[in-house]
């Protein structure tokens, strides 16, 4: 015989249950009315915070434009597009619930994927299940792509190609640089990067003086630096997240360590790396996906590079970068698939995805096999005094390359 | 005389310096009960920590039905039948007594199963007449109840050797007398028992022989009579004034 | 005692029926609260009847997590993975509670919240073995998400119901009542005969056991693992928490408080957008205050004696 | 030759490690309680120092002072407020209480500052001493890490409120019996472990990128450096910052960074095991 107070228990449980299953169907009722709905799990809080805000800021942008024009022409109507945000707050299992949840609950048409490879993965691996087509805007390694994903679409060229022209060009332009030092964080992308510049290094002729890895989490950078120092290398080649180059950057100063090339990968193509090391940052190379002085005519909802650019410092204040740029193109190459496709039907958008090749504000867009944007001459940059100056290629050139200062 | 329960040869444990226990050698037969005395600070409770494993002696060895136990841990000096009580009480505090005594039958007194442990402890509870607070915590007990307690806890534990570690102490002159018959019933059990003791009129009606522990050192042995007699005995603990009215 | 046996019966039925019930969002919930669940009434063994509160639970998901995508990826059956991973956990667990044990309180805390640090670091640079940085990748179950959905939901819920059967034996059996000893006197229990060292480890090793099941099984689901997300220091300070809403060293406290947690969880963190993590801290500081003994204890109106006079003798269970 | 330069990396760090520790050993010391939110008072005060530096100019030197008092207000607050009342509580639940307004602060700041790293680029330039070359900022961290312990140290043994410090440590009943009134103690422990936490901060932002994400790490090392120094002794936190500053930095060179830091934590598991109370521990707080 269940006693009353097990009885008050179970009662409390069901009531509790109810509530919240209440709550969501509030949520999810608005699916009735024609509207295309777009799904984007976001880290608003924890580790890729920072990164996860840039995002959110080229997503509204894009959105804005849409509906501030009708929408998106599909077939014979125009539709008002609703973007859902949730943040997984840089947690996997995080993230693979709020794809689930924006597929079966919230029955999203199609998906954006979270900064950084490895989450791209896991929310690729639920809409792959589901057949959803995912844009990713900022996951650039082939082991991403590799997985034979066919709803996957990334806008970002393989990184890959970034560090090849770099090899040639530097060896080019700075005479005798025989010795590189790379030190790069162990994590999915950067550590790609640091992979890719050792075989690039060793592919023409430069010797490689030390290559480690340093663990996430990593506070200092001293024990590195000095080694790297006492090889005499004329190249540094440092890859992490903006934190990790902040810190690495001004410990060499720390050591009065200084060499003809310093390059951190990703770091300069982001204005508070800039900000937060002033004139140590001059003369740091890097490369990115995109620069703000690139000037592309689009017949998308930006319309050009240009205007891009100034509508995103009116409204952030501070250059857009890499992120910020390439998460907007994501939307504007799905726009145009489900114009192309004038459906709805995910399979055919994908299809029409698959054989996007078109021109937009952010760049030449025409997705290979394996979902990756084409690979393409990749803006090399350069901090120069306080502005990042994109040397290459040669349509953007603003300037040249300039040896770090020695101390 | 038959075997020796507990022997003890050159026991000897210093902390930083001090020998608490310098050489204690002595052997325990089976079914008596013997007197451990001396002043305070002499080491008694080293001595019972050393035999029980609490401690672990420095030098010399100990000996229980004829096996080495020098190094033994205390839970298993209580497995092999060597039980003791503290000094200051030592509770399951937010257990019940019944189940303060039942850990004792289930573990030392190696019962069949829980339940078997928990009719063997109420069994205890009743030889110590603490059955009517079975269920009550054990924090809540007074202090004549607790260390009815500690007495019922060990005996679960189906002791062939129990140290009580001053037992009476706090209790008044009445509580005296039920705790010495208590003993005494214990004893009747066949159960050696070695007590820990000030009080004079106890050691003197319940102790078959007497061992004598000044500064770490045992300084006599024997029956309570000859040990009173014993001049170093007396300049040590008894005072001549207690030692004449013994004689008288 | 058979009263929350009945209760969790009724709400293992619930959890195993959402799939008739619910879409696959839904399931996905119920499968996140049978693998809290799990990971609560393991934890419970240590942190609740042991009163050893251990933060290593993440290290023994993780563990399990790499274990299990490591066999798998070298071509054991999906099961066969999942056992392996519990087998390799359970003994880094004893291996290291011999170690760990030793301290006390706050020592044993910090001591146990480092190890999921530790096996981070190990993670992160063994990257020979564990790809590093870059993660690794655990094949795809064939299958749609439907029929994917429903295998992990019951994979989960089978672990759950193994933790709680494990529960029950312990509460019942010598090990508990010895755990209980020692939670509330250490040195008694040692006086009365509990074999502490022993005892201790094999409570440690079993809330060990079902961590590492539930990694493997979590890193089949995910297929994809990295050392930051496999050793999470949120989830190993989480368990702990809704065993504290639920109840320690109960039998049904960890299960009401991992359950009511996940929903407190769900409510709270979609209806936030950007404060969801400072919603969450709130429910924990008020917790603590105004639910000091958990659910169940604010519900056990007279103290429940340790072992339940007059409970049916529990068959057979003197090991 | 690289060898000095090691040692003097090691030192340097160490100081930084032993600021981090300082407050939160205190804490841990004499409260007994393991305080969660101890590395995002740490990003607090950076942010205030960045924030004062950003937008009037203040040095952040000179802003040290008033930032550690003001977090010495708000661990007051925290402390009269919450803390007070779980004192006696296990481990468990204080270090769940402060987890949960760690998460609380967390997220504020999150909001308040946004996640993005900022440092302030104010280069107080380096001194070379032959090949050895030291950063003046490090200098000034080793300066202040010895600052605060010896204020710490004064404090703990000249003051009456030391001596009633020490003493709750020692045996919280005894001095309440004495006439020490127990909460205003730990309210003044607590408040200033946050205080050395916000003056650890000011200077931080010198160094370190200041983002809410590094809040867990400097948790982390905060926890590994009580260890390896030993609670109940004010220069514990100092000793085991700069062993730990040592040995991350050699084993750097030896092993390479990727095992730099787990050898840390190696070496604390080892202590924990063999010599719980660290290097120097004890029982009282002197």
């Amino acid at each position: 015989m269940l006693r009353r107070s097990s009885i008050l228990k179970l009662g409390r449980l069901a009531a509790q249950a109810t509530v919240t299953a209440a709550l969501w169907t509030a949520s999810t009722g608005a699916w009735a009315q024609d509207v295309i709905r777009i799904g984007a799990p976001l880290a608003l809080t924890g580790g890729l915070a920072d990164e996860g805000k840039k995002q959110q800021v080229a997503y509204d942008m894009w959105l804005k434009r849409v509906n501030a024009a009708g929408g998106i022409q599909v077939g014979a109507k125009k539709m008002k597009v609703e973007l859902l945000t949730y943040d997984y707050q840089s947690d996997e299992k995080r993230a693979q619930q709020i794809a689930e949840r924006l597929i079966t609950q919230d029955k999203v048409d199609f998906l954006t994927a979270p900064f950084g490879s490895g989450h791209t993965k896991v929310v690729a691996g639920v809409a792959e299940r589901y057949g959803v087509p995912v844009m990713a805007s900022v996951a650039s390694s082939e082991t991403v792509f590799n997985q034979g994903y066919k709803y996957l679409f990334g806008t970002l060229a393989p990184n890959g190609g970034i560090v090849q022209n770099m090899a040639v060009i530097f060896t080019r332009l700075i005479p005798g640089v025989k010795k590189i030092a790379i030190l790069g964080r162990e994590d999915v992308f950067p550590r790609a990067m640091a992979a890719e510049m050792k075989k690039a290094a060793e592919a023409n002729g430069i010797e490689v003086a030390y290559s480690e890895f340093y663990p996430v989490g990593t506070l200092d950078h001293a024990a590195a630096l000095s080694k790297m120092k006492a090889t005499g290398a004329q190249w540094v080649f440092i890859t992490g997240y903006t934190q990790d180059l902040i810190l690495a950057r001004k410990q060499m100063g720390d050591l009065k360590f200084s060499a003809p090339i310093v390059t951190m990968v990703t770091g300069p193509s982001y204005r508070e790396f800039v900000d937060g090391l002033g004139k140590l940052a001059d003369g740091v190379t890097s490369a990115s996906w995109w620069h703000h002085s690139l000037t592309y005519k689009s017949d998308d909802v930006f319309g050009s590079t240009e205007a891009f650019y100034k509508e995103f410092v009116a409204r952030e204040k501070k250059d857009p970068d890499y992120v910020n740029a390439s998460a907007a193109a994501a939307l504007v190459v799905l726009q145009k698939a489900i114009e192309k496709a004038g459906t709805l039907d995910k399979a055919k958008v994908r299809d029409a995805l698959a054989a996007t090749d078109i021109l937009t504000f952010y760049g030449p867009v025409k997705f290979t096999a394996n979902g990756m944007n084409q690979g393409r001459d990749l803006p090399i940059i350069q901090v120069q005094g306080t502005k990042i100056v994109p040397l290459y290629p040669t349509p953007i050139k603003a300037g040249s390359l300039r040896p770090v200062a020695p101390f | 005389m038959s075997a020796p329960l507990l022997q003890v040869q050159g026991l000897t444990k210093r902390f930083g310096g001090v020998a608490a226990v310098n050489q204690v050698s002595f052997d325990l037969a089976p079914g008596r009960i013997v007197g451990l005395i001396g002043p305070n600070g002499a080491g008694k409770t080293t001595l019972v920590n050393l035999i029980t494993g609490v401690h672990r002696a420095d030098s010399g060895s100990l000996q229980f039905e004829g096996r080495d136990v020098t190094q033994q841990r205390p839970f298993e000096a209580a497995c092999r039948g060597l039980s003791r009580t503290f000094q200051i009480v030592q509770p399951f505090p937010r257990m019940s007594v019944l189940d303060n005594v039942t850990a004792g039958a289930l573990f030392a007194g190696k019962a069949a199963s829980p339940a078997q442990a928990r009719a063997d402890a109420m069994a205890q509870l009743r030889f110590v007449g603490l059955q009517a607070l079975a269920d009550r915590p054990a924090a809540s007990l007074t202090l004549p109840s607790r260390k009815r307690l500690e007495l019922a806890k060990s005996l679960a534990m189906r002791p062939r050797l129990l140290l009580l570690d001053e037992v009476n102490a706090g209790l008044n002159s009445a509580e005296i007398g039920a705790a010495i018959e208590l003993i005494r019933a214990i004893a009747a059990q066949g159960i050696t028992v070695l007590l820990i003791e000030h009080l004079m009129k106890v050691v003197f009606s319940l102790c078959d022989d007497l061992l004598v522990l000044h500064h770490g050192e045992l300084i006599a042995q024997g029956s309570p009579q000859a040990v009173a007699a014993d001049p170093k005995v007396i300049e040590a603990y008894l005072g001549t004034k207690y030692a004449e009215r013994m004689r008288a | 005692m058979k009263r929350s046996m009945a209760i969790f019966a009724v709400f293992a039925l619930a959890v195993a029926a959402v799939p008739l019930a619910g879409d696959n969002y839904l399931l996905q919930q119920a499968t996140f609260v049978a693998m809290y669940c799990a990971l609560a009434l393991s934890w419970n063994l240590i942190g609740g009847y042991a009163g050893y509160p251990s933060f290593a639970t993440a290290a023994f998901v993780g563990l399990g997590a790499y274990a299990g995508a490591l066999l798998q990826n070298a071509g054991l059956p999906m099961v066969a993975a999942w056992v392996g991973a519990t087998l390799i956990t359970a003994a880094f667990a004893a291996l290291l509670g011999y170690g760990l044990l030793r301290m006390k309180g706050h020592y044993f805390a910090v001591g146990s919240i480092s190890i999921v640090e530790v096996l981070r670091l190990v993670a992160s640079s063994w990257a020979g073995l564990t790809g590093g940085g870059e993660g690794l990748n655990v094949p795809i179950m064939p299958g749609g998400p439907e029929f994917a959905g429903r295998v992990f939901l019951y994979a989960m819920w089978a672990v759950m119901l193994l933790a709680f059967a494990s529960a029950v034996w312990v509460d019942r059996s010598r090990l508990g009542f010895g755990l209980r000893c020692i939670e509330q006197n250490e040195d008694a229990a040692d006086m009365v005969g509990v074999p502490v060292t022993r005892y201790k480890t094999a409570a440690f090793t079993l809330s060990a056991l079902f961590c590492g099941t539930v990694g493997a099984i979590s890193a089949s689901w995910v297929s994809y693992i990295a050392p930051t997300d496999a050793f999470s220091i949120l989830l190993t300070l989480k368990v702990p928490v809704m065993v504290l809403l639920g109840g320690p060293g109960s039998l049904l406290g960890p299960v009401i408080g991992a359950a009511s947690f996940v929903l407190i969880e769900q409510t709270v963190w979609s209806r936030f957008l950007d404060y969801n993590q400072a919603a969450l801290g709130l429910v924990i500081v008020l917790l603590i205050f105004f639910l000091p003994g958990g659910v169940l204890g604010r519900l056990r109106w007279r103290a429940k004696p340790a072992v339940q006079p007059g409970a049916a003798p529990a068959a057979g269970s003197a090991p | 030759m690289i060898g000095l330069q090691i040692l003097v990396n090691g030192l340097t760090l160490g100081a930084l490690y032993a600021c981090l520790a300082v407050g939160f050993s205190l804490v841990w010391g004499v409260l007994n309680v393991i305080n969660m939110l101890h590395g995002s008072l740490i990003i607090l005060g950076g942010y205030l120092t960045w924030y004062a530096w950003l937008h009037w100019q203040v040095h952040p030197l000179a802003a040290l002072l008033p930032v550690a008092l003001l977090l010495f207000a708000l661990g007051w607050v925290i402390q009269m407020t919450m803390i007070n009342r779980l004192v006696r509580q296990p481990v468990l639940t204080t270090l769940t209480v402060t987890f949960g307004l760690d998460l609380i602060l967390y997220n504020a700041m999150n909001v308040l500052f946004d996640a993005t790293p900022r440092r302030i680029t104010l280069d107080l330039g380096t001194l070379s001493l032959g090949e050895v070359v030291l950063a003046w900022d490090r200098i000034v961290a080793f300066v202040l890490a010895l600052a605060l312990t010896l204020l710490l140290y004064a404090v703990m043994n000249a003051s009456r409120t030391g001596r009633a410090i020490v003493a709750v440590r020692m045996d919280r009943d005894a001095a309440e019996l004495m006439g020490i009134r127990i909460n205003r103690v730990y309210a003044m422990t607590f408040a200033l472990g946050a205080g050395l936490a916000g003056a650890c901060g000011a200077l931080m932002a010198m160094v370190f990128p200041i983002t809410t994400n590094i809040s867990g790490l400097l948790l982390g090392k905060a926890f590994v450096v009580c260890v390896i120094g030993g609670l109940g002794t004010v220069p514990g936190a100092l000793v085991g910052g700069l062993v730990l500053g040592l040995i991350e930095s050699l084993s750097g060179h030896l092993f390479g960074p990727q095992n730099a830091v787990l050898i840390g934590y190696g070496l604390m598991l080892v202590l924990l095991m063999t010599r719980p109370t660290g290097l120097l521990g004890r029982k009282g707080y002197e």
